[in-house]
C-alpha cells in the first residue's frame, strides 16, 4: 500500500491558497489555466445557448442533402444522413460535458467521502476503506465497464454516469485520503477539538476547507476520465446512439466509413472538441497542481551573472 | 518478507473481488447464458436443437447460486472459462491464448517505451528546468494526455495510412495471406502492422510520464541531497541521473503499475481502432456477438496482467527504495 | 492493408486463378469446419460439403441437381426419394454412396444438436437408403421441409464420422481436416485466413477454374471494406456505407455490386399487450412511416423499401398481389395518421407514446430507427428507440416483453417460409414464454388452416394461399415490413468473371449464402 | 585540477598531517558578496555586501536571527546557489582562486576535497535512498578515488572518528537516529580532511544533550585535524564558547564581527547586545530580561538607513537616513553609526564605553 | 501537597501507543504512571529530552488522546465524569492549549483570527458578536502583535513562524483560561522576541492568576519563568521541584546532565568530557528498571532491574533514582547532588 501512496507525493504540501478569490486568482495568474479556462468557458456556452453558434434547432432530425462538403452553407458540411455537422457539434457539447461534469462530480463527492472518512477514522475504518480504494484503482475499470455496459444494454446515459462514478472515484479518494492523513498530523485540527468544536464541524469546516484545490483538481480529473471514457464507449456503440454527443458522432462516422468517404470533418470536430474539452481540464488542472505543489510554480528566467 | 505477504495478500484480495464482480455483473442482468447461447445463433438455429446444444454445453443447470460461484472460482483459477460461443466449439482458454501475444507485443513493448522515453525526457525537462524541453513540451503533452485514443488512432489512419496510400497498414496484425513464422517478411510485417496503433499509445500515453517526472524532478530537485551532491563535486551529469532521476523515479514507478489500467482501456480503444487482434479487440468483438464467457475470462486476464504488473512494480519500488520496506 | 493476394498477377492476366473474399465474420477463424457448427458451417458448406439439390431462391425455387441427380414425391407428399448421382467421389477418393445421404439424416436423428432445421421433430420419420436412391418418409405432407432436406443439409462422409472424435461426439466434432465432395478442400487454415485448394476429385470434370481461394478473417467491417474497394478482395458480401462513393468510384469499370433482396427487416407489434393490440394504432403506424425515406437517409438506398403484404419484391414477384396492395395503398399519409389515433383515443394532449427495442450494435438498424423516430415525431406519435444488448433483446423478442421490436425472419425460397415465421400459431407462445418466430403473437385458427394445407397444395392452390396470407398481412398488421433485407454482394470484374447478376440470377450472390456460394464458385472464370 | 589526481592523504595521517601554514593571506575571503533572490515581485537582496575572511584552522560562528540569510551567506561563498538566486556581486577567494568566476568544472576538484558542507538537516541531506557507504563512496568517486578497498577504509576510518560503529556503513539514513544522521553528515564532511567545513546549523535539530555532545565532538576534530569551520547558528549561546570568532548578522547585513570573547564580553553593536540581553541564565540571579520590541524588517521593505533602527532602543535621527559602515571599534568591527566619529556625541556611556 | 484542591492532578497517568503494523503488539509507552499537580496560579516548567512524552502529557491533559490508564481531575472531579457538551465545553474553557508546531496548528483555509473568533462564540457568550474582533485585537495586543489591525486579515502563511505561534498563544488567552498548556510556545521564537512572550505568561500568573504547563527544551527559559519543574525522561517523570532547587542542586543523573548540557554564554565552559553517547532510550515495550540505567554512568544493579520510585528525597523535591535514594538516605540532610556531579565529570 505504502508503494500506492508514494503515486500522491507532494499533494501532502501545504495547501497554500486559500479558497475562494484565491483559487480564481490562481487560475488567472496562470496562462494555461486561463486558456483552459476560457475553453471551458465557450463550451459552456455552447451547452447552455447552443441557439447562439447555429439556427438549427434540432440537428439530428433536421435533414439537408446528404453529403455536402464544407462550406456550402453548412460550416462542416453534412453527413451519409443529411445532418449539418457543425450543428450536431454545438448540439452535442451538452450533453458531452453534462456526462463529464455530473460524473465528474459525482465521483468526486465519493472520493471525498471515502478518502476523508478513511483518513478521519484511522484503524480498520481505514484499512478497509483504503483496501477497497486501492481494489477499484487496480481493477482496469475500462473493460470492467465495457462488461458491464453490454450487459446493461448500455444506452441508459444513467448507467453510463454510474459506471463511471463507480469506476473513476478510486484515484482522487487515494489522493484525499493521502492529503486528509496529512492533515490528521496536523495540530489545527486537534486544536479545533480542544477548542471544543463538534466533529462534524471539524470536517467540513476545517479539512475539506484546506483541501479545496487538491478537490478540484480531482474534480477535473475524474471529469476528464468521465469525458473520455464515456466517448470512448460510445464510439465503441455502447452507448445511446439516438442522443446527441461527440462520442455517438463518432460512433457514426466510424460505421459509416467517414474518413473513407470524404466525410473526415464528421470525425475530425467532435474528435477535436473532445481533446479541447479535455485540454481544458487538463490545463486547468495543471494550475491546481501548482497551487497545491509551490515547487512546480513557474519562475521567472533571468540571465544570470557567470 | 513481511511487505512481500502484504502485497501478495493485496493481489490476492483483488482479484478476488474482480472475480466476484465477474459472477455477479452477468447474474444481476437480466438473460442466463443459454439464452446468451440462443442470442448467437438467434434466427439459425430450432429450439429443439438449442435445447440439445445447452444441455451439451452445461448451460442449463439449476445449481445454487452459491455453488455456481465456487465452481466459477475453481474453474478460473484452474484456466477453465468455458466455452466461447464467439469460437464454438472452442474453450476460451485457446481463443486467450491466440490473442493474448498480440496484446503484451504491442501494449507492453510501448507501454514500457512510453515509460523509458517519458521519462527520460522528463529527466530533462525537469533538470533544465525553463530550458526549451522544458518550456515546450509540458503544455504539448497536457493537451495530447487529454486526446481520446481511438480519435487519434483515426486521424493518424487518416493522415499516415490513407494519406500515404497505405504505405502503413492500418488494420490487423499481419497481412493474412502470409504464412506466419520467424523470417523476415513476416516479422517486417508484423512490425509494420503495429507502428500505428503503437504511435496512437505513444503520444496519449508519453505525456502523463514527462509530466509526472518532470514534476517529481523539479520536487527531487530543491531537496537538500541535491545540494548536498553538488558540494561533493560530483559531475552534473551523474547527480542527474544518480540523485535527481533515481529519486524522482520511485513515485513514477508505482504509477507505472496504476497506469496500466489506463493504458489497457485505451489500449482496447486502439485495437478496436486498428482491428489489431488482441485482447482488447477480442473484448469488443466479444461484447458485439454476447459471447460472455469470453468477455468474463478476457476480463479475468486483463485484471491478472494489471495486477502482476502491479506487483512487480511494487516489489521493483521496494528494491529501490528502503524507505518503502520498512515503511511496510 | 491486410488484403488477399487476389490478383497478384493480375497485369499478366492468363494465371490469375485466385479468388479473395471479404466478408466480415467479426471473430478469426476457428479452424473447425463441422457443417452443423452454425458459427463454422459457412466455412465448409458449399466449398467442402454439398447439398443434394441446389434450390435457387431467386428463380422461383429452380433446382440445379447436386449429388442426388434426381428427386421424386409420392403423390401423398409423404415419401421423397433421391436418386443419388454415380462416380462422385468423397475428396479422399472413397467413393460417395446413398449409404452416406441416409447416414448423414440418421445422424441428425442421433444427435437433435444438429438437427438445425428441425426435421426429424416436424415430421421426418425414416431415411433409407438401397440402391443409389434414398427414401425419406414422413408422417404428413411435407414439400415444405424439401428445400430444408435438399439444400440446406450438407452431405457428409459416413466413413469419417462414424469412427473416431466425430462418432464421439458429433456435436462437438471440429472437422480441422473436412472431407466432402464438394469443388474445394481446405489447404491450410490460421486463425487470420483459411486457404481452399481445388478439389481434384470433383465429380463436375475441369471445374473449379480459380484454383485457389482465401478467405481472411474479417472482425470488422472497415478492413473488408477497404481490401474490396481497392481490389485485393474480388468477392464481397457486407454493407459498405456510401457504396458508391467508397466502392465503385475507385473502380467504375470492374467494381460492381448486387443486392438482391431475400427476407424483410421488419416492426414486430405486441398483438397481445399494449397500444398496439389495438388495430387501430397499428394502422396508423403502418401509414406513418415513409419507408423510401428511410431507405434514403439511413442505408442510402441501398435496402429497398419493403411493402405491408411482407413479399419480397422483386425477388418473389410472381407470389405478389397488386391489387389488393393497391387497395389498402399503405404509404406515407399524415392524414390518416391523425383518423385511426384519433380513433384510437390519441390526440395532441394525449400523444401516443411507444418504445421500440432494437439490437445495440447494429448501426443499419439505429440508423433506420433514428429516422423513423424522426418521422413519426411530428405524426404525434413519440418513438423511444431502445438498443439493447442482444441476449437482452432476444429474451424480450421472444418472452413478448416489448410494445414494438425491430427484427428479421431468415425467409426461404419462397414467401411461404417468411409469412409462416411470421403468421403460424405454431410458432408462437403466450406472453412470458419463448416463441419461436411469431414474436407479434399474432394467431388466427383460418391462417393456420392455410399453413397446413399449403405442403400438400398444387402451385395454383399455393398461390391461392398466399395471396390470403398477404390478405391477413394487409388487414391485420401483425408486422410492419419497413425495408428488405438482402444477400450483400460486391464483386471485380478485373481478373474473374461469371459472377451472378441481376440478369442471370442464378443464385444468392452473397459469398455467406451457403450452399449457393457453390454455384457461384463453379461459374467463376479467370478472364484471359 | 591538478589536485584531483594528487593521492588522497592517508587516513593514518588524519590527525597529524594537517598543520594550518598561514600562506599568504587568510583561507579564504569574502569580499562586498551580495545575493539577490528573484520573486515575482522584483529582487530582493539577502545578502547585502557582506565581507568576511576566515583564517587557516580557525572556527568562525555566524548567528543572527531566522530569515536574516545566514544560509544564503554559506551557499553563495559555496556556489550552491540555484535559481532563483544569484551572486549579484563580490567575490570570495579561496585558496586564492575566485570561486564566483569558476565554473562548474573548476569548481568540482575543490569542492569536498578542500571545502565541504554539513546542512541543517541530515534528513533531508542525506540521499534517502541510499545506503550511507554509497553516499560516501560517491563524494569519492567523484574525485577520482577508485579503489573499493580504500574507499571503504576510509568510509570506516571517518565514521568512527565521529563515534559511529561501522556496520551502520551499511544502513539507509531513516535507519540512524537524529543525532546518528549528524554524525554520519559531519564524518562524511571530512572524508578528504578538507581546510574548510561549512556548518549550517548542524545541531538545531537536536535536543540540549546532544546537541552539547555533538559540539564538543566538531570541536575536538577541528582541533586535531586542523580545518577551518563556519559555523551557523541562530543560538548565540551555542557558539559561545566554540568559535574564535563570531559575525552577527542582521537582515542581510554583518552588524558586527569580531573576537568572540569580545563580542560577548562587550558587543558593540545594540542588536549585539540586545540578542545577549534576551538570554536568561541558568546560573545566578533571576532577572528580569527584556527582549527587542517588534521583529526584523522584511526583505522587501528595507529600512534606508540602519536596518536596525526601527527596533533600536538607542536610535537617533541619523539612523533612519544614514547607511551606516563597518567602524573598527577596539578589533571588532560594528555597522552602527555611534560608532562614527561624526555622530559619536549621541552615544549613550554605556554602549560607547 | 499544601494546597488542599490543586487545579490539575493527573494519577498514574499513563499512555501507550501500540505501534507497527496492524497485528502488531508492540507498545511504546509515551507517558508512564505519571503523577503531578498544577496549582492555581503557578507556572509549571516540563523539560526533558525530546520524544521523552511531554507533549503526550499536554495533550493528555488537553483531551486530544484519552488515557490508557489513570486519571486527570479538574478541581477535583475526574475529567471521565464530563458527559454534558456543557461540561465538557466549560472544561476546554478552562484548559486551552498552545500547540507545538505553529506551521500546523492553524488552518491555512482561514485567516489567523479564524480560531480566535470560534473561541470566543463557543467560549465567550458573553462577548456578542460585534464585540468579537475588538477582543481579538485585545489579545493580539497582548501577545505583541501590535498592531493587531495589520494582522488580523492575513492568512497563516502570511505571518512568520514567531508570529504563528503568539496567534496561538493568543487563541489561549481569549477563552478566560485557568490553565494554559502551553507546548514549546517559544521555540520558533527568534532570540530577540522570546523573552516578550515568556514575560506575557508570566504577567498572566501575576496578574490574573492563570497558571501554566509550560513544556520546553530551554531549561534557561523554563528558569526564568516557572515556579516549579518537572524533568522527564524516556516517558517517566524523573525528577520534580522548586525550579531553583532541581537547577541548583540537580538529584536525579539525567537531570545533571541535562543542566551540564545547557550552553551558557555568561558562564565558562565547565564541563567537557564526551557525554551522554549511546542509544536513545527504549520506550516501545520497556522492561522493569530504570530508563537511563544505560546511559547512567552510576548505575548500579538495581537500577536495571527495579523500577525507582519518584520518591520525595527532600522537601518538595521528588526524584526517581536509587543511586540518589541512596545517597540521601532517608535523611534530610542536604548533601545535594556535587558528588554526583563529579563523578559524572569524572
Ligand atoms: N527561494 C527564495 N525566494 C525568495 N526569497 C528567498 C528564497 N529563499 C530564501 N529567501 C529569503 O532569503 C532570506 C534569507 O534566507 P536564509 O535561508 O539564508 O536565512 P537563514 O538566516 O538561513 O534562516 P534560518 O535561520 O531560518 O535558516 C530570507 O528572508 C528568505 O525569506
Ligand atoms: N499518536 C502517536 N502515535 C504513536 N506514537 C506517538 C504518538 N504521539 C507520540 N508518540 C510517541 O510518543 C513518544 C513521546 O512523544 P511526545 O510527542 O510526547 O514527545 P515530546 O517529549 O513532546 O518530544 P518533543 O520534544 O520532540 O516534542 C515519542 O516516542 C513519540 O514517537
Ligand atoms: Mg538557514
Ligand atoms: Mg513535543
Amino acid at each position: 500500500m505504502s508503494a500506492v501512496a508514494a503515486t500522491v507525493a507532494g499533494s501532502d504540501a501545504t495547501t497554500r491558497v486559500r479558497p475562494g478569490s484565491g483559487v480564481l486568482r490562481a487560475v488567472l495568474g496562470n496562462k494555461k489555466a486561463l486558456a483552459g479556462a476560457i475553453m471551458l468557458l465557450i463550451f459552456l456556452v455552447a451547452a447552455i445557448a447552443p441557439g447562439l453558434f447555429t439556427s438549427i434547432r434540432h440537428p439530428d432530425t433536421h435533414k439537408f442533402a446528404q453529403l455536402l462538403p464544407p462550406g456550402s452553407g453548412h460550416i462542416l458540411g453534412t453527413n451519409a444522413f443529411g445532418q449539418d455537422i457543425w450543428a450536431q457539434l454545438v448540439y452535442g457539447t451538452r450533453q458531452s460535458l453534462f456526462v463529464a461534469v455530473v460524473a465528474g462530480a459525482l465521483a468526486s463527492i465519493l472520493s471525498i467521502i471515502v478518502g476523508v472518512s478513511a483518513a478521519y477514522l484511522g484503524g480498520l475504518g481505514d484499512d478497509l476503506l483504503s483496501l477497497l480504494t486501492d481494489v477499484f484503482l487496480v481493477i482496469p475499470a475500462f473493460p470492467l465497464i465495457i462488461v458491464i455496459a453490454a450487459y446493461a444494454g448500455g444506452g441508459s446515459m444513467l448507467v453510463v454516469i454510474g459506471v463511471l462514478v463507480v469506476t473513476g472515484w478510486s484515484y482522487g479518494a487515494r489522493q484525499l485520503r493521502a492529503q486528509a492523513m496529512s492533515l490528521r498530523n496536523r495540530d489545527f485540527l486537534e486544536s479545533a477539538r480542544v477548542r471544543g468544536e463538534r466533529r462534524s464541524y471539524v470536517i467540513v469546516f476545517e479539512i475539506l476547507p484546506t483541501m479545496v484545490s487538491l478537490i478540484a483538481a480531482n474534480f477535473l480529473g475524474a471529469a476528464l476520465y468521465a469525458l473520455l471514457t464515456a466517448a470512448g464507449l460510445q464510439f465503441i456503440g455502447l452507448g445511446n446512439s439516438s442522443t446527441d454527443s461527440w462520442g455517438t458522432m463518432l460512433h457514426w462516422a466510424q460505421s459509416n466509413e467517414a474518413l473513407q468517404t470524404g466525410q473526415q470533418w464528421w470525425v475530425i470536430a467532435p474528435g477535436l472538441c473532445i481533446a479541447l474539452l479535455g485540454a481544458s481540464f487538463a490545463l486547468l488542472n495543471y494550475a491546481f497542481d501548482e497551487i497545491s505543489n509551490p515547487a512546480l510554480r513557474p519562475v521567472r528566467r533571468r540571465k544570470v551573472r557567470k | 518478507m513481511r511487505f512481500i505477504l502484504r502485497r501478495l495478500g493485496f493481489f490476492v484480495i483483488t482479484l478476488w473481488v474482480a472475480l466476484t464482480v465477474n459472477f455477479f455483473v452477468p447474474r444481476l442482468m437480466p438473460g442466463n447464458p443459454a439464452e446468451a447461447m440462443m442470442a448467437r445463433f438467434r434466427g439459425r438455429i430450432n429450439p429443439d436443437a438449442l435445447k440439445a446444444l445447452e444441455v451439451a454445453f452445461g448451460l442449463n443447470t439449476q445449481k445454487p447460486l452459491f455453488v455456481q460461484y465456487l465452481d466459477y472460482l475453481g474453474n478460473t483459477l484452474t484456466g477453465h472459462f468455458g466455452i466461447s460461443l464467439t469460437f464454438f466449439p472452442q474453450p476460451v482458454s485457446t481463443v486467450l491464448a491466440q490473442a493474448l501475444p498480440w496484446t503484451l507485443g504491442l501494449v507492453g513493448i510501448t507501454t514500457v517505451l512510453a515509460f523509458v522515453l517519458g521519462t527520460g525526457i522528463g529527466l530533462i525537462g525537469g533538470w533544465r528546468r525553463n530550458g526549451i524541453v522544458d518550456s515546450v513540451l509540458p503544455p504539448v503533452f497536457v493537451i495530447t494526455s487529454a486526446l481520446p485514443y481511438f480519435w487519434v488512432g483515426l486521424v493518424l489512419i487518416m493522415v499516415l495510412s490513407l494519406g500515404t496510400n497505405g504505405a502503413l497498414p492500418n488494420d490487423g496484425g499481419y497481412d493474412p495471406t502470409l504464412n506466419p513464422g520467424f523470417n523476415a517478411v513476416f516479422i517486417w510485417d508484423v512490425v509494420k502492422h503495429a507502428i500505428l496503433p503503437a504511435l496512437s499509445i505513444l503520444i496519449i500515453s508519453i505525456g502523463g510520464w514527462i509530466l509526472t517526472m518532470r514534476n517529481n524532478v523539479v520536487t527531487t530537485l530543491a531537496e537538500d541531497y541535491i545540494r548536498m551532491a553538488r558540494a561533493k563535486g560530483i559531475p552534473n551529469h551523474r547527480i542527474m541521473i544518480n540523485y535527481a532521476g533515481r529519486n524522482a523515479i520511485l513515485p513514477n514507478l508505482s504509477g507505472f503499475a496504476m497506469s496500466l489500467g489506463f493504458v489497457v482501456s485505451g489500449s482496447i480503444l486502439v485495437e478496436f481502432t486498428f482491428n489489431y487482434p488482441g485482447v482488447g479487440y477480442m473484448l469488443l468483438s466479444a461484447v458485439n456477438n454476447q459471447d460472455y464467457p469470453l468477455m468474463q475470462a478476457l476480463f479475468v486476464l486483463i485484471t491478472v496482467a494489471v495486477l502482476v504488473a502491479v506487483l512487480i512494480s511494487d516489489f521493483l519500488t521496494a528494491w529501490l527504495d528502503p524507505r518503502v520496506r520498512t515503511a511496510g | 492493408s491486410g488484403g488477399g493476394s487476389g490478383n497478384s498477377t493480375g497485369s499478366n492476366g492468363s494465371s490469375s486463378t485466385s479468388l479473395t473474399i471479404a466478408n466480415v465474420a467479426g471473430t478469426t477463424w476457428t479452424c473447425g469446419f463441422n457443417p452443423f457448427n452454425p458459427s463454422v458451417s459457412g466455412l465448409s458448406i458449399g466449398f467442402v460439403y454439398e447439398p443434394l439439390v441446389y434450390v435457387n431462391p431467386l428463380q422461383n425455387s429452380k433446382e440445379t441437381p447436386m449429388i442426388a441427380k434426381s428427386s421424386q414425391w409420392s403423390s401423398d407428399k409423404k415419401t421423397l426419394t433421391f436418386t443419388i448421382r454415380d462416380g462422385i467421389k468423397w475428396s479422399d477418393g472413397k467413393p460417395l454412396t446413398a449409404d452416406d445421404v441416409a447416414y448423414t439424416f440418421n445422424l441428425l436423428k442421433a444427435n437433435k444438436g444438429l438437427d438445425l432445421n428441425a426435421l426429424w421433430s416436424s415430421g421426418l420419420t425414416s431415411v433409407t437408403a438401397s440402391g443409389d436412391t434414398v427414401t425419406m418418409k414422413f408422417s404428413a405432407p411435407s414439400t415444405t421441409y424439401y428445400y430444408y432436406i435438399a439444400d440446406q443439409t450438407p452431405i457428409i462422409p459416413k466413413h469419417i464420422w462414424d469412427t473416431g472424435a466425430a462418432a464421439k461426439d458429433p456435436v462437438q466434432y471440429t472437422d480441422a481436416k473436412p472431407i466432402g465432395s464438394g469443388p474445394y478442400t481446405v489447404s491450410d487454415c490460421k486463425p487470420q485466413n483459411v486457404r481452399y485448394q481445388a478439389n481434384a476429385n470433383f465429380w463436375q470434370k475441369g471445374k473449379p477454374a480459380i484454383k485457389t481461394i482465401n478467405y481472411p478473417a474479417y472482425t470488422d467491417n472497415s478492413p473488408a471494406n477497404l481490401d474490396l474497394a481497392e481490389g485485393k478482395a474480388q468477392w464481397g458480401g457486407q454493407y459498405i456505407p456510401n457504396i458508391d462513393r467508397y466502392y465503385v468510384n475507385r473502380d467504375k469499370a470492374d467494381n460492381h455490386y448486387w443486392f438482391p433482396p431475400v427476407a424483410n427487416v421488419q416492426i414486430f407489434l405486441n398483438l397481445k399487450q399494449g397500444p398496439t393490440a389495438n388495430l387501430a394504432v397499428r394502422q396508423a403506424l403502418a401509414y406513418a412511416i415513409n419507408k423510401d425515406q428511410v431507405s434514403k437517409t439511413a442505408v442510402g438506398g441501398q435496402l429497398p423499401s419493403s411493402n405491408q403484404a411482407g413479399i419480397v419484391l422483386p425477388t418473389f414477384k410472381d407470389w405478389y398481389d397488386q391489387a389488393a396492395a393497391d387497395k389498402y395503398g399503405y404509404k406515407q399519409d399524415p392524414a390518416k395518421v391523425k383518423q385511426y389515433l384519433a380513433k384510437a383515443g390519441y390526440s395532441t394532449s394525449n400523444p401516443l407514446k411507444l418504445s421500440i427495442i432494437s439490437v445495440s450494435g447494429y448501426t443499419d438498424w439505429e440508423a433506420e430507427l433514428q429516422e423513423i423516430k424522426t418521422e413519426l415525431a411530428p405524426l404525434g406519435i413519440d418513438l423511444t428507440v431502445q438498443n439493447i444488448a442482444g441476449q437482452t433483446y432476444d429474451t424480450k423478442l421472444y418472452k413478448g416483453d416489448f410494445q414494438l421490436a425491430y427484427g428479421s425472419q431468415t425467409g426461404g425460397p419462397v414467401p411461404y417460409f417468411e409469412l409462416r415465421q411470421n403468421l403460424y400459431s405454431g410458432n408462437t407462445a403466450p406472453i412470458g414464454q419463448n416463441a419461436s418466430t411469431n414474436y407479434s403473437r399474432y394467431s388466427n385458427p383460418k391462417t393456420d388452416a392455410l399453413f397446413k394445407a399449403y405442403p400438400a397444395a398444387d402451385d395454383q392452390k399455393q398461390h391461392d394461399i398466399v395471396n390470403q396470407l398477404q390478405q391477413v398481412m394487409l388487414s391485420d398488421i401483425p408486422t410492419i415490413p419497413v425495408l428488405e433485407s438482402v444477400s450483400w454482394f460486391q464483386y471485380n470484374t478485373k481478373d474473374i468473371s461469371g459472377w451472378p447478376t441481376a440478369q442471370n440470377p442464378y443464385a444468392l450472390p452473397a459469398p455467406y449464402a451457403v450452399p449457393d456460394n457453390e454455384q457461384v464458385l463453379l461459374q467463376l472464370k479467370p478472364k484471359s | 585540477m591538478n589536485e584531483s589526481v594528487e593521492s588522497p592523504e592517508l587516513v593514518e595521517g588524519l590527525g597529524t598531517g594537517f598543520s594550518p601554514e598561514p600562506k599568504d593571506g587568510p583561507l579564504l575571503t569574502v569580499t562586498d558578496l551580495s545575493v539577490e533572490y528573484d520573486t515575482p515581485s522584483g529582487p530582493v537582496t539577502a545578502v547585502d555586501h557582506v565581507d568576511l575572511d576566515v583564517g587557516a584552522g580557525e572556527f568562525v560562528g555566524i548567528v543572527g536571527e531566522s530569515g536574516c540569510g545566514k544560509s544564503t551567506l554559506l551557499f553563495a561563498i559555496a556556489q550552491l546557489l540555484t535559481s532563483p538566486a544569484r551572486i549579484s556581486s563580490g567575490e570570495v577567494i579561496f585558496r586564492g582562486q575566485n570561486m564566483v568566476t569558476m565554473n562548474e568544472a573548476e569548481l568540482a576538484p575543490v569542492r569536498w576535497r578542500n571545502m565541504s558542507v554539513v546542512m541543517q538537516s541530515a534528513m533531508n541531506a542525506l540521499n534517502p535512498v541510499k545506503k550511507i557507504e554509497a553516499q560516501y563512496a560517491d563524494a569519492m568517486k567523484a574525485h577520482g578515488v577508485r579503489s573499493r578497498s580504500e574507499i571503504r577504509e576510509r568510509s570506516q576510518a571517518v565514521l568512527e572518528l565521529v563515534g559511529i560503529d561501522r556496520a551502520h556503513l551499511n544502513s539507509y539514513p531513516h535507519q540512524l537516529s537524529g543525532g546518528m544522521r549528524q554524525r554520519a553528515m559531519i564524518a562524511m564532511a571530512l572524508l578528504f580532511t578538507p581546510e574548510l567545513v561549512i556548518m549550517d546549523e548542524p545541531t538545531s535539530a537536536l535536543d540540549v544533550v546532544a546537541q552539547r555532545s555533538l559540539m564538543l565532538q566538531i570541536k575536538e576534530l577541528q582541533q586535531q585535524l586542523g580545518f577551518a569551520v563556519i559555523f551557523v547558528t541562530h543560538d548565540m549561546s551555542l557558539v559561545s564558547h566554540f568559535s574564535d570568532r563570531l559575525m552577527v548578522m542582521y537582515a542581510g547585513k554583518e552588524m558586527e564581527f569580531g573576537p568572540t570573547r569580545k563580542v560577548f564580553d562587550n558587543p558593540a553593536h545594540p542588536y549585539s547586545q540586545g540578542l545577549l540581553d534576551a538570554f536568561p541564565s541558568i546560573r545566578g540571579e533571576r532577572v528580569p530580561l527584556q527582549g527587542i520590541p517588534g521583529s526584523p524588517p522584511s526583505l522587501s521593505a528595507m529600512p534606508v538607513g540602519c536596518r536596525f533602527e526601527p527596533r533600536c532602543p538607542l536610535r537617533f535621527d541619523a539612523c533612519a537616513t544614514v547607511p551606516p559602515e563597518l567602524y573598527d571599534v577596539d578589533g571588532v568591527q560594528a555597522r552602527c553609526l555611534l560608532h562614527d566619529p561624526a555622530y559619536r556625541d549621541h552615544a549613550p556611556v554605556e554602549v560607547a564605553k | 501537597m499544601s494546597d488542599p484542591a490543586p487545579l490539575l492532578e493527573a494519577r498514574e497517568l499513563t499512555r501507550v501507543f501500540r505501534v507497527g503494523g496492524l497485528r502488531s503488539r508492540k507498545q511504546l509507552h509515551a507517558v508512564d504512571g505519571a503523577n503531578f499537580v498544577i496549582n492555581p496560579g503557578e507556572i509549571v516548567a516540563l523539560v526533558g529530552e525530546s520524544g521523552s512524552g511531554k507533549s503526550t502529557i499536554a495533550r493528555l491533559l488537553a483531551q486530544v488522546y484519552t488515557p490508557s490508564s489513570g486519571e486527570i481531575l479538574f478541581e477535583g472531579t475526574p475529567l471521565s465524569s464530563l458527559r454534558s457538551r456543557r461540561d465538557v465545553l466549560a472544561y476546554r474553557a478552562a484548559v486551552p492549549m498552545v500547540f507545538q508546531d505553529p506551521f500546523s496548528s492553524l488552518n491555512p483555509a482561514y485567516t489567523v483570527v479564524h480560531g480566535i473568533m470560534r473561541g470566543l462564540k463557543l467560549h465567550r457568550p458573553d462577548i456578542g458578536p460585534a464585540d468579537r474582533e475588538a477582543e481579538a485585537r485585545r489579545v493580539l495586543e497582548a501577545v505583541g502583535l501590535t498592531p493587531a489591525s495589520q494582522v488580523v486579515g492575513r492568512y497563516p502563511y502570511e505571518l512568520s513562524g514567531g508570529q504563528r505561534q503568539r496567534i496561538g498563544f493568543a487563541q489561549a488567552l481569549a477563552y478566560h483560561p485557568k490553565v494554559i498548556l502551553a507546548d514549546e510556545p517559544v521555540s520558533m521564537l527568534d532570540i530577540s522576541i522570546r523573552i516578550g512572550l515568556l514575560n506575557v505568561m508570566t504577567s498572566l500568573r501575576d496578574d490574573q492568576g492563570v497558571s501554566l504547563l509550560y513544556i520546553t527544551h530551554d531549561i534557561a527559559s523554563a528558569r526564568y519563568a516557572a515556579d516549579r519543574m518537572m524533568v522527564m525522561y524516556a516517558g517517566r517523570i524523573v525528577e520534580s521541584g522548586p525550579v531553583e532547587e532541581v537547577l541548583g542542586n540537580p538529584l536525579h543523573p539525567y537531570t545533571q546532565l541535562l543542566v551540564a548540557a545547557v550552553p551558557d554564554p555568561r558562564a565558562e565552559l565547565t564541563v567537557t568530557a564526551e557525554m551522554a553517547k549511546g542509544e536513545p532510550p527504549k520506550v516501545i515495550d520497556p522492561g522493569p528498571g530504570c530508563r537511563f540505567a544505560d546511559r547512567c554512568p552510576l548505575a548500579r544493579e538495581v537500577c536495571r532491574t527495579t523500577t525507582p520510585p519518584l520518591l520525595e528525597l527532600k522537601p518538595g523535591i521528588r526524584a526517581a533514582c536509587h543511586v540518589a535514594a541512596d545517597d540521601l538516605g532517608r535523611g534530610e540532610e542536604s548533601t545535594g547532588g556535587a558528588p554526583l556531579g563529579a563523578k559524572l565529570a569524572a
